[in-house]
């Protein structure tokens, strides 16, 4: 059987059986198994591929090359450990009240369904579906971020949903002009929006159409990704669900964004021949770093400023995918890697911290070393990892953006080092009283789940230090289909 | 391995070190195992590793490894030779002395736990010794910001008070912009082929603009790490904060760091010399020399003044390198080797007595439980051991012969005095300046430091308490004396240093001092010959010596008068106090009178009918008012701007995005409007 | 391809500009809605020419779906939100409508010269097409930019997905079935998700006036 | 070779020793006789130097180790500086331990020693002419090292004995350089050996003294030594100011005849400085301390200057 409907079914059968039973006591665990299904499924579809190579599925339909199987992986592990986070998370919510049953079990069917939305984006090979699936993801995450029902998460789902249907809406316009585009050229029988026939053929594509179609695309997956000025829904929803959806959104929807940019670049930059579409990439880039990085001195709530922290890091992925060659390429991606790694360990620790201190707030948040010296420390680590603190991986990913920068872009170097200390400078100075300091709040009453926050942050401390030979192969692929 | 190579033994005590390290983190709270047998262990490797360098600049060891870790296409490069063998060497000797000297001094009921301090204290020797042996940029960045990361949390060791917490914040804020900036530097470096090792740098000509760009961000950089000016105002906020052998290590050690991180960039990696590079560390050295010294003087703390003093020695230090980068720069190599001799052989004395000094604060505040100047004095009666080893500490930090800080401070001078064969004449008429305001910050190097120790040791009591004070623990002396010993070799010995210190201007400048330098005999130095200088401590203090025992002994066998104890005559005033004496706002009272445009200050003067008169003067630093706060300002203004951005109003929200594509579709090729 | 099919397919696009320009001046949130269904009407009948002349039988499917979901299914479920919730106007539009039918023409003349080489490139029969759908979807977008309600925000969400699959349509004879019936499926079930939307939002805030939501900024 | 270095060096070390208080004690009587008084005679000096020996030395009973070890060390420094300095003959084999920046550095050694003791005891005087000696001190110091370099850079040597010998040298030459050193050196030597206008060695007023505040806690044979070292010290500025800028007839290795002309003609420019100081000090008066800052910038610019005139004009 092909292990890839595993990957689909096992996150699309959790839907429907938690829809059923999530807000049963043991509904967290079924939540926590059926990620774990979708990771086994995931990791033997990755055995599969490392064996075999790329992999067409359902008539051409779904394409697994290395560009997407790695990212495939990480969401299926970010999600497994999501889930097990979401175990303590939720439960003291229900507790507290801020969950009823059935928002429990909504809560749990599109978590597996979102899983699902994105797993799918990132498979298909249709670029029609991929917009499908993108839509899909969108919809899922709006009903996560209200599931509270506060006046606040309504109000962040409705901006969410709105600005990211208009953002899609003009993605679908791109896939338009795109298919538009490939039918012309295309050799009769081959379907004309399927990325690898598009990617065989996009040296004859026409190159308006294609640049036309890219600025759709680029504005529409944008939005998704959180590229200034098109960020506004970012943070209202990143502060307003959910902690583990602010971790998964953070982690793994704004990946799948890029990617889906990516994947257009590719076809564009073949129709071009030049970097337009990088150099837009790059413009969105470099603002979307100042913005972040700007945005984040003026938070008080905790997870906005992480939020902001994201819009910064994305707009340093995108730099760097703009700036193309092999080095930024790479560092692009190990980038995506390790901040999906990295800012989930982050939004995990600030959970367990605001729900410690009731608050979302920064300015109550005091000592966490002195409650929990594992959640301090984990916040504390995390924060150095989000900063570029080495041996954790963001800093060779920055490593190498900076470095290449310096010779590629000189003038943008001044630009990436403002955005950087002044990110700096403004997250730290919040997380530093959070977690030394005095305070007098009591501990919670369920352990803390720690583990996914060690794990997640250990494995981003070794991708600084070492790099297994298997993913630098897929990556070293992944760059080579990239090109640029 | 049958017959492990130097730099694997270097490789084996930094991994003891972090071995360390995580038995701190397993006897978390066990106080007695991680004080009394964690961290003498943790010196022992200092002085293995202190053996291992001497024994590789004997022998003029190059050695190359790779380790399997760090990027894939980038593995660790690791190289010992004489560079790093030198700064090997300085960092070993000190942590020896000051690990012992911690075993005594951590307390049980500080803030951090003693286990994972001590992991801390090790990760953060482990990464300093690391920075030395790098050979690649990404393992070099790896260490040095590991080494800013652990020495912040060891700065924050106490982090209940917020003091600390911001002292600490802005500590990593300005180590971290540094580090980018030397990110960048390194990518000027490796001329975009990819390769990031620094044998690939040395290959790379770059065109003089670009090494240029190179040179200015890693003089950021590394300034930024050693306190240059004006990037210095972390360092008197940190030194204070951290604990005592913390402020040693940064300042004993880490600031040297820097100095080696700046002597490989410029010496080693560059291939081109321009002569205003030169200029420009000579006139930021400088800078920082006389702005360190002059605000050492008026301090009334004395972790702080010892801070400011290590601005000062860095600012030396920068200048001296910026002379031999001068004269390298015009082919004048056996001045530039006599320049960066001075250079060097600064790193290993002020790396020494430094550390020393602010050991002995550590002493000094457990014993007495005060930093502030004002309410210390009269400790040599109750701590002698502590006072007699600061004692030796203050006189080489000030620059007197026959101690080590002389030696370097000689040799600086001896190569200024070469400047006027340049053959720039803009650069002749800047000599005598730049000599002068070397001059000037020797003296008044002296003069903070007979504030510090005049204030702390001598004279009365300030307070009461302090009658109660009692002498450093054994741990805690053998710590000092081993460092004091150094600071008395250094000084006798001059000779011996240098011909360490061979391999290394083999290494940066292609030719040492070594062959002239002791061509009349081991006590004797004579750098360039005998008939332009020379010097001998060891004449000097035999001279002195003897003319004193003379004296000495013809005084007693003369005259036989006695000796009488009485309380002091002060003039034939009856009724002096302790709180008669000069306090340390009013021993600095001539120098801020006299460099009153350095600084801003705060006077609050009692008045006539005042029932409680207080005097207080508040100095700060007016980069401060006048670098710092403006861009404070600029960024809370920028951000201001861009949080208007975020009104909340979803329709403005769907306009950015509307004229975000209008806009996007005006840039496509082949569209015209 | 006949020249009246053509014909026709020009006729149905300017139909659908005419009918993005009523949308822009219209207040009265009931002929929002009225006029949704015929943008639905009209994209259904381009749609089928299309697949008349082309004889591509998913168009036929397509042109069914299409008008089961934005002629009646849509359209009804927006008649019953607005009756349930009680809205009839959209009192104030953020800019004055004349000053906003201006904006709108340059925005058209804006997306004719965008299209225009494509147009020249295009082997299509109907080359203007493109352009229009282009203009209908700025249009449709300043709409939302506009309104101050949630509901004409939806109607205007709702419509720029009608020209998007116009042009996808008339423009390339329509995109393979999954493609359209995913589409579909993600508009249907966005629509009510923004349906339970509205009526929570009005509990929470007593309104649908889209002012009050404006907590969520920076200081 | 070694013993005639040796015996060399006893002599001129025996001699500066014998001859340092003398100086001292000519001048005051040179003040003495210009300021229309008697004067207490030349050997007033000596017989003071006799009288303190003989006497108890009391003590503060705060005294630390410090206190009592001070005096000797001072006393040692200015031996050894009188050592090295040429006088009247440059066969000096200690002056290769020491060349003219040690020289500063032993005086400064002494100084920071009689300011430490003068602090120990924690009386209100003692801590302020510390303070006062450190604060003359840390201009005097950068200013007589600059005057030294003007002479260096024309000798290409900061070794003392290669300074005398290249002035002396072959041919006569003027150094205008040597013009401006020698002005800041005056200025110089009046602060440095607490004379007026700077200091007035004969005054306990405590708004104006410096040297005496610091060693006020002193007395007996601490205190004889600590006037002898001061007139030591006296004594080898006055060499130094020789050998910088008056060095013709001395006497050169290798030429014992020349002892003949040099030992007197050395002793005729000694007077000669010290009439030159006892002028000075009695046509001019005592600065206000504010003003002794001005004063040594003053010096010590002056001596920048003879530098940059050696480098405009190489001379």
């Amino acid at each position: 059987m092909n292990p890839l409907v595993l990957v689909f079914a096992a996150p699309l059968l959790g839907s429907l059986v938690l829809a059923v039973m999530g807000h049963k006591p043991h509904g967290r665990n079924v939540n926590v198994a059926f990620s774990f299904g979708t990771l086994l499924a995931a990791l033997f579809l990755t055995i599969k591929i490392v064996a075999e190579g790329p992999l067409f599925a359902f008539n051409s339909q779904f394409f697994i090359d290395s560009l997407n199987i790695f990212l495939v992986t990480l969401t299926a592990f970010i999600g497994f450990t999501t889930s097990v986070f979401s175990r303590p998370y939720m439960r003291i919510e229900e507790d507290r009240g801020k969950m009823t049953h059935s928002r429990m079990r909504l809560y749990f069917s599109m978590y597996q369904l979102f899983s699902f939305c994105m797993l799918l984006a990132l498979t298909t090979n249709n670029m029609g579906i991929l917009w499908v699936a993108m839509e899909a993801a969108t919809l899922t995450t709006v009903l996560l971020v209200s599931v509270y029902r506060t006046p606040a998460s309504l109000e962040a789902a409705w901006k969410y949903f709105i600005l990211c249907g208009v953002g899609i809406a003009q993605a679908l316009m791109g896939t338009i002009l795109l298919y538009m585009a490939s039918q012309k050229v295309i050799a009769p029988g081959l379907n004309p929006l399927l990325w690898t026939n598009l990617n065989a053929s996009k040296s004859i594509l026409n190159p308006t159409i294609m640049s036309l179609a890219f600025v759709f695309l680029l504005v529409g997956y944008g939005t998704k990704v959180g590229l200034a000025p098109l960020h506004n829904w970012l943070p209202d929803a990143h502060a307003e669900g959910p902690t583990p959806i602010s971790a998964v959104l953070s982690g793994l929807l704004l990946n799948v964004a890029l990617y889906a940019v990516i994947r257009c670049k590719i076809l564009t930059d073949g129709a071009l021949n030049n970097n337009f579409a990088g150099n837009l990439m790059i413009g969105f880039g470099l603002l979307s770093v100042l913005v972040g990085a700007f945005s984040l001195l003026r938070q008080r709530d905790i997870k906005r400023m992480f939020s902001y922290s994201s819009i910064e890091h994305m707009g340093i992925m995108t730099f760097a995918f703009g700036m193309g060659g092999p080095i930024a390429n790479f560092a692009g991606l190990l980038h995506m890697t390790v901040h999906a790694l990295s800012k989930s360990a982050v939004f995990f620790a600030v959970g367990h911290a605001a729900q410690k201190a009731k608050s979302q707030m920064m300015d109550d948040i005091r000592g966490l070393i002195k409650v929990s010296p594992t959640v301090g420390w984990g916040l504390m680590m995390g924060t150095l990892a989000i900063l570029g603190m080495p041996p954790f991986g963001i800093f060779a990913s920055e490593f190498l953006i900076l470095t290449s920068a310096m010779h590629q872009l000189p003038w943008s170097a001044p630009i990436l080092l403002l955005g950087l200390a002044v990110a700096f400078g403004a997250i730290f100075s919040r997380v530093q009283p959070m977690v030394f300091g005095e305070t007098n709040v009591k501990p919670l009453p369920h352990s803390p789940a720690l583990l996914p926050v060690f794990l997640h942050l250990g494995l981003a401390l070794m991708l600084g230090l070492y790099i297994p030979n298997y993913l630098n192969q897929w990556f070293l692929q992944a760059v080579a289909i990239i090109g640029g | 391995m049958a017959n492990p190579t130097l730099i694997d033994l270097v490789l084996w005590v930094i991994s003891g070190w972090l071995v360390i390290g995580f038995l701190g983190i397993l006897t978390l709270h066990k106080f007695t195992f991680v004080a009394r047998v964690l961290f003498p262990l943790g010196g022992v490797g200092g002085l293995i590793l202190a053996l291992l360098a001497l024994r590789s600049l004997n022998s003029g060891v190059d050695e190359n490894r790779t380790l399997p870790i760090g990027l894939p296409q980038l593995i660790f490069h690791l190289r010992l030779d004489a560079l790093s063998s030198f700064f090997l060497l300085v960092l070993g000797v000190v942590i020896f002395g000051v690990s012992i000297f911690s075993a005594g001094y951590f307390r049980n009921s500080a803030g951090t736990a003693p286990g994972l301090l001590a992991l801390e204290f090790h990760f953060f020797i482990a990464s300093m010794a690391l920075v030395l042996i790098s050979d690649d940029a990404y393992v070099f960045m790896v260490a040095w910001e590991s080494m800013a990361m652990s020495s912040y949390f060891l700065v924050t060791a106490n982090h209940k008070m917020p003091k600390i917490r911001a002292a600490g914040f802005l500590y990593l804020l300005v180590a971290h912009i540094g580090a980018i900036a030397l990110l960048l530097s390194f990518g000027v470096l490796q001329a975009n082929s990819g390769d990031y090792t620094f044998s690939n740098m040395r290959i790379q000509s770059l065109s003089p603009f670009w090494a240029s760009v190179a040179f200015v961000l890693a003089v950021f950089g590394f300034g930024a790490k050693a306190g240059i000016l004006p990037l210095h105002i972390w360092l008197p906020e940190a030194h204070p904060a951290a604990p005592s052998p913390v402020s040693a290590l940064m300042s004993g050690i880490m600031l040297k760091i820097a100095v080696y991180g700046m002597l490989r960039v410029s010496f080693d990696l560059l291939h081109i010399h321009l002569w205003w590079w030169g200029v420009l560390l000579l006139v930021l050295g400088l800078g920082t020399a006389l702005f360190g010294v002059i605000f050492a003087a008026v301090q009334s703390d004395m972790k702080r003044l010892l801070a400011y003093s290590s601005i000062e020695n860095i600012g030396l230090l920068f200048s001296a390198m910026g002379l031999a980068l001068l004269f390298y720069s015009y082919g004048m190599n056996t001045i530039a080797a006599l320049a960066l001799t001075a250079c060097l052989y600064h790193v290993a004395a002020h790396a020494v007595f430094k550390s020393l000094l602010f050991l002995v604060t550590g002493s000094v505040l457990h014993a007495t439980g005060e930093r502030n100047l004002g309410r210390l004095g009269g400790l040599i009666r109750f701590m002698p051991w502590v006072a007699w080893l600061a004692f030796i500490g203050v006189l080489a930090s000030s620059g007197l012969p026959p101690f080590s800080g002389f030696v370097s401070e000689w040799l600086l001078l001896q190569s200024f005095l070469f400047t006027p064969s340049l053959p720039q004449p803009i650069l002749n008429m800047f000599i005598p300046v730049a000599t002068a305001s070397i001059a000037l910050t020797a003296a008044l190097a002296g003069y903070a430091m007979v504030k510090f120790f005049g204030v702390v040791f001598l004279g009365q009591p300030r307070e009461e308490k302090l009658n109660h004070a009692q002498d450093a623990g054994l741990f805690e002396k053998i710590g000092m004396v081993w460092l004091a010993v150094v600071t008395l070799l250094l000084g006798l010995l001059p000779n011996l240093t240098i011909d360490l210190m061979e391999p290394v201007m083999r290494v940066l400048v292609g030719q040492g001092l070594a062959g002239e330098s002791k061509s009349h005999g081991w006590w004797l130095l004579t750098p360039i010959s005998i008939e332009r200088a020379s010097y001998s401590p060891v004449y000097f203090l035999i001279g002195i010596a003897t003319a004193i025992a003379f004296t000495f002994i013809l005084v007693r066998i003369l005259y036989h008068a006695r000796l009488r104890r009485s309380a002091p005559w002060a003039g034939g005033h009856a009724w002096t106090n302790s709180r008669m004496q000069d306090t340390a706002e009013g021993y600095g009272q001539p120098i801020r009178q006299v460099f009153e445009p350095f600084f801003s200050m705060k006077r609050q003067l009692p008045k006539p009918d005042d029932l409680e008169p207080k005097y207080e003067v508040i100095v700060s630093d007016k980069f401060w008012e006048g670098l710092y706060m403006p861009v404070v300002r600029l960024t809370e203004f920028l951000s201001a701007l861009v949080g208007r951005l975020q009104r909340g109003r979803i329709s403005i929200y769907l306009l950015y995005s509307f004229i975000t594509l209008i806009f996007l579709l005006l840039l496509v090729p082949g569209v015209k409007i | 391809m006949t020249e009246l099919s053509i014909q026709l397919i020009n006729l149905f696009a300017s139909i659908l500009l005419l009918l993005a320009f009523a949308m822009l001046a219209q207040r009265r949130v009931i002929n929002l809605v009225h006029i949704y269904a015929m943008q639905g009407l009209t994209v259904v009948s381009a749609t089928s020419i299309v697949a008349f002349v082309t004889h591509q039988e998913h168009l036929y499917y397509s042109a069914v779906m299409t008008l089961a979901l934005k002629v009646f299914l849509i359209p009804l479920v927006l008649h019953r939100l607005i009756k349930r919730l009680d809205i009839r106007w959209d009192v104030e539009t953020l800019i004055n409508i004349p000053s906003m039918m201006l904006v709108g023409i340059v925005l058209v003349i804006f997306s004719f010269n965008l299209s225009l080489p494509i147009s020249k490139l295009s082997t299509s029969v109907t080359p203007g097409t493109l352009g229009i759908a282009l203009a209908c979807v700025l249009l449709s977008f300043m709409m939302m930019i506009t309104r101050s309600k949630a509901l004409p925000q939806v109607i205007g969400f709702l419509s720029m997905e009608n020209a998007l699959v116009f042009a996808a349509t008339s423009a390339t004879y329509g995109m393979p079935m999954v493609v359209e019936l995913g589409i579909a499926l993600d508009v249907l079930v966005g629509v009510f998700i923004l349906g339970v939307f509205m009526f929570q939002i009005r509990e929470q805030f007593e309104s649908l006036d889209i002012s009050h939501l404006e907590n969520l900024k920076e200081e | 070779m070694i013993l005639r270095q040796i015996f060399l060096q006893s002599i001129v070390s025996g001699a500066s020793l014998l001859l340092a208080p003398l100086l001292m004690g000519w001048v005051s009587q040179l003040r003495a006789w210009l300021q229309n008084r008697k004067g207490p005679g030349i050997l007033q000096p000596y017989r003071a130097l006799h009288k303190l020996f003989n006497k108890d030395s009391v003590m503060a009973d705060t005294a630390s180790p410090l206190f009592r070890f001070a005096p000797y060390l001072v006393f040692g420094c200015m031996v050894l500086a009188s050592a090295i300095v040429p006088t009247f003959s440059t066969e000096l084999p200690l002056a290769k331990a020491a060349d003219a920046i040690a020289l500063v550095g032993i005086f400064a050694l002494a100084r920071i020693f009689i300011s430490l003791a003068a602090m120990d005891i924690g009386t209100a005087f003692g801590t302020l002419g510390a303070r006062r000696e450190m604060f003359v001190g840390f201009l005097a110091e950068p200013a007589l090292l600059m005057i030294f370099f003007t002479s260096s850079l024309i000798a290409h040597s900061t070794s003392l004995i290669t300074i005398v010998h290249s002035l002396t040298g072959s041919s006569f030459a003027i150094y205008p350089s040597l013009v401006f050193a020698a002005f800041a050196f005056i200025l110089i030597f009046l602060a440095e050996n607490a004379r007026v206008p700077v200091d007035n060695p004969s005054t306990h007023l405590e708004l104006t003294m410096i040297h005496e505040a610091l060693i006020l806690e002193y007395s007996g044979r601490h205190l004889a030594l600590l006037e002898w070292a001061a007139s030591l010290k006296l004594f080898a500025y006055s060499s130094v100011g020789i050998a910088l800028f008056l060095p013709w007839g001395i006497n050169e290795a290798g030429s014992d005849i020349s002892f003949l002309y040099a030992i007197p003609l050395f002793i005729f420019k000694l007077f000669s400085i010290g009439i030159l100081l006892a002028l000075i000090e009695t046509f001019s008066a005592k600065m206000r301390i504010f003003r002794v800052p001005e004063f040594l910038a003053t010096a010590f610019l002056l001596a920048v200057i003879g530098m940059l005139t050696y480098i405009l004009l190489g001379a």
